[in-house]
């Protein structure tokens, strides 16, 4: 059904940036299903892909910051990216919420990412026409 | 056009285990895309077995991989990447 | 809307091993029926009498064992990757039905995915 | 010349927590080289590693906190522990320094770790008795 | 005891790309120690290259693979990896 | 003190092809003899005509191509891995010493290391 348009994605990333591809294929995806009039339900952020959603990543200036990419494009396109909770928590990102809630000295969430439980996912499989997963390569 | 039953999404080099399992999973209904990595199977030309094979192109583009442009894969951008994952009933990524 | 979990990597060595079980774990807890499926290095979960002590890990020998009881409707193994790893049945944990990797598994689920 | 104590080691960790089994590998090593009686001159956490660092990490409470073991280790037996400046600005791995530089919203680097370049590996590499790199398995 | 002329650390299972690259460049004189994921070859047997054979205790009993201890490769703990590592002239982390 | 930096991944999907470059350079910044070797994927690398542009990220053959004015000392790949991507005289980048595989290259250097 290629040819009606309008069709929706869950995305899932399990490749984090500056060590797998993952991200920039995602995104290349991302961009041309919405162009060719699809939408995203969400972008769902699990194992190594939570370093995605860091808010303190700072790549050398001649280089493309994909955690700012990606931020860009769930904000224009009304896109929630959702990190794994678990996954996230393991890896050091976490928001002010759980700052909080595990005392911890700051927290390093890109807006306009947030944190929630494999229940989204799960969510997503169901509503999406279809998930597509992105993971590290070598 | 015939559809797709599965599409296989590999992002794998030759030299990964995971990628010769995915060749052995590959059935005559499907599609088997290369992407990152698994673009090298073009220089390699392992790729004798069942199914249609798509690459795509800006993976193609990064590796230097250009002389091997259409030996035995169809080239794809994003956007046909995306109709592919449509047009198939099923899609994995490896 | 049945799912194929697949793992083949070894376990303690990488964590997608753990986060594929949170996967299948999590789409039971959600009433959507979910299978694992052990290839490669990966069969190597399966082995009874894990002691992960000494490594400062918990041991996932009764996390699988648990899996029936979560919901996890079948915990499958890829034969050939169980007989590389000299596993059988005196060494393989309880409640593991052996398969060929084939077209044929993909088939009999609507989706498949690896945790990574 | 295993007989004569007090030789001397550079650590490499080359594999993040929660994602290789390297930081614990390397643990086991740092800590009975120690035992018998060697010093640790430095650890250089490269790449993924460079994970290892963080302050905000905060694993389940039956799991081991990688990033916390090794803090203690290394500020116990005064072992320096330092992260790759390259990588760790790519993997949003920051101090108070670098926050500043690049105008990021927090610092996410654990005492006693700090930031800096391969110099310290190429010296560590000329002053040790052995260096040790502890990559990802897989 | 004889010394160890390059002591080769592997911590990759033997499904792994590099695992095969290792034991290529592992020669009589040499030692090859199996840890994390190595320790796996004690199960698949393919060890029956050069060199003296080593394994990290604690990863044989996290693995399971209690029954294959002393089979093909001398049980070490992690004071005994700091000894040989120095005992070697020289050591190669895979 | 001369140092071998080994590359076995391909280029653009992992970073630690890149991260050894650095640990190159690095040593050579600090006058320590460093040569690379590039072997399975990670011959790729030394592919010519590699434009990255198009997933977002710099090709590396310039770095590479550099390597001798930095002063890195031999830039080796692996023969039988080289055959095996199809790699020849006329589709590698200038400057690279073809050698094979084994303990006997070892032997060359003090140190050998991987990025990752």
């Amino acid at each position: 059904m290629a040819e009606t348009a309008s069709e929706t994605f869950t995305l899932v990333i399990t490749g984090a940036p500056y060590s797998s591809q993952a991200p920039q294929t995602a995104l290349g995806f991302a961009q041309a299903a919405v162009t060719a009039g699809h939408r995203i339900d969400r972008v769902f952020l699990y194992g190594d892909g939570v370093h995605l959603a860091s808010a303190l990543s700072a790549p050398p200036s001649d280089e493309t910051n994909w955690s700012e990419e990606w931020s860009r494009f769930l904000s224009e396109h009304s896109v929630p990216g959702v990190a794994c909770i678990a996954s996230a928590l393991r890896r050091g990102l976490v928001n002010e919420t759980e700052q909080k809630r595990y005392e911890l000295p700051a927290a390093n969430l890109r807006t306009p990412f947030e944190i929630a439980g494999l229940g989204e996912w799960v969510e997503g499989r169901i509503k999406s026409t279809r998930t597509l997963y992105f993971h590290a390569g070598d | 056009m015939a559809t797709i039953q599965t599409l296989h999404i590999l992002n794998k080099s030759p030299d990964h285990p995971r990628a010769a399992r995915c060749l052995e999973m590959v059935s005559e209904d499907d599609g088997l895309l290369l992407t990152g990595g698994g673009v090298l199977f073009l220089a390699t030309g392992h790729l004798s077995g069942p199914g249609k094979v798509f690459a795509l192109s800006p993976d193609i583009d990064a590796r230097g991989l250009g002389e091997f442009k259409g030996s035995n894969a169809e080239l794809v951008d994003f956007a046909r990447m995306v109709e592919l994952s449509l047009e198939a009933n099923r899609v994995i990524s490896w | 809307m049945s799912t194929l979990i697949m793992i083949d990597q070894a376990p303690y060595g990488a964590w997608t091993g753990r986060e594929a079980l949170d996967m299948a774990f999590s789409l039971a807890a959600f009433d959507q029926p979910a299978s694992l499926f052990f290839t490669g290095a990966g069969v190597n979960w399966l082995r009874q009498n894990q002691e992960a002590g000494g490594i400062g890990q918990k041991s996932v020998e009764k996390n699988l064992s648990a899996a029936p009881i979560f919901g996890i409707e079948a915990i499958l193994a890829d034969r050939a990757a169980c007989e590389t790893y000299g596993l059988d049945e005196n060494s393989l944990i309880e409640g593991v039905t052996l398969v060929d990797a084939d077209a044929a598994l993909l088939n009999d689920y609507d989706h498949t995915a690896f945790a990574g």
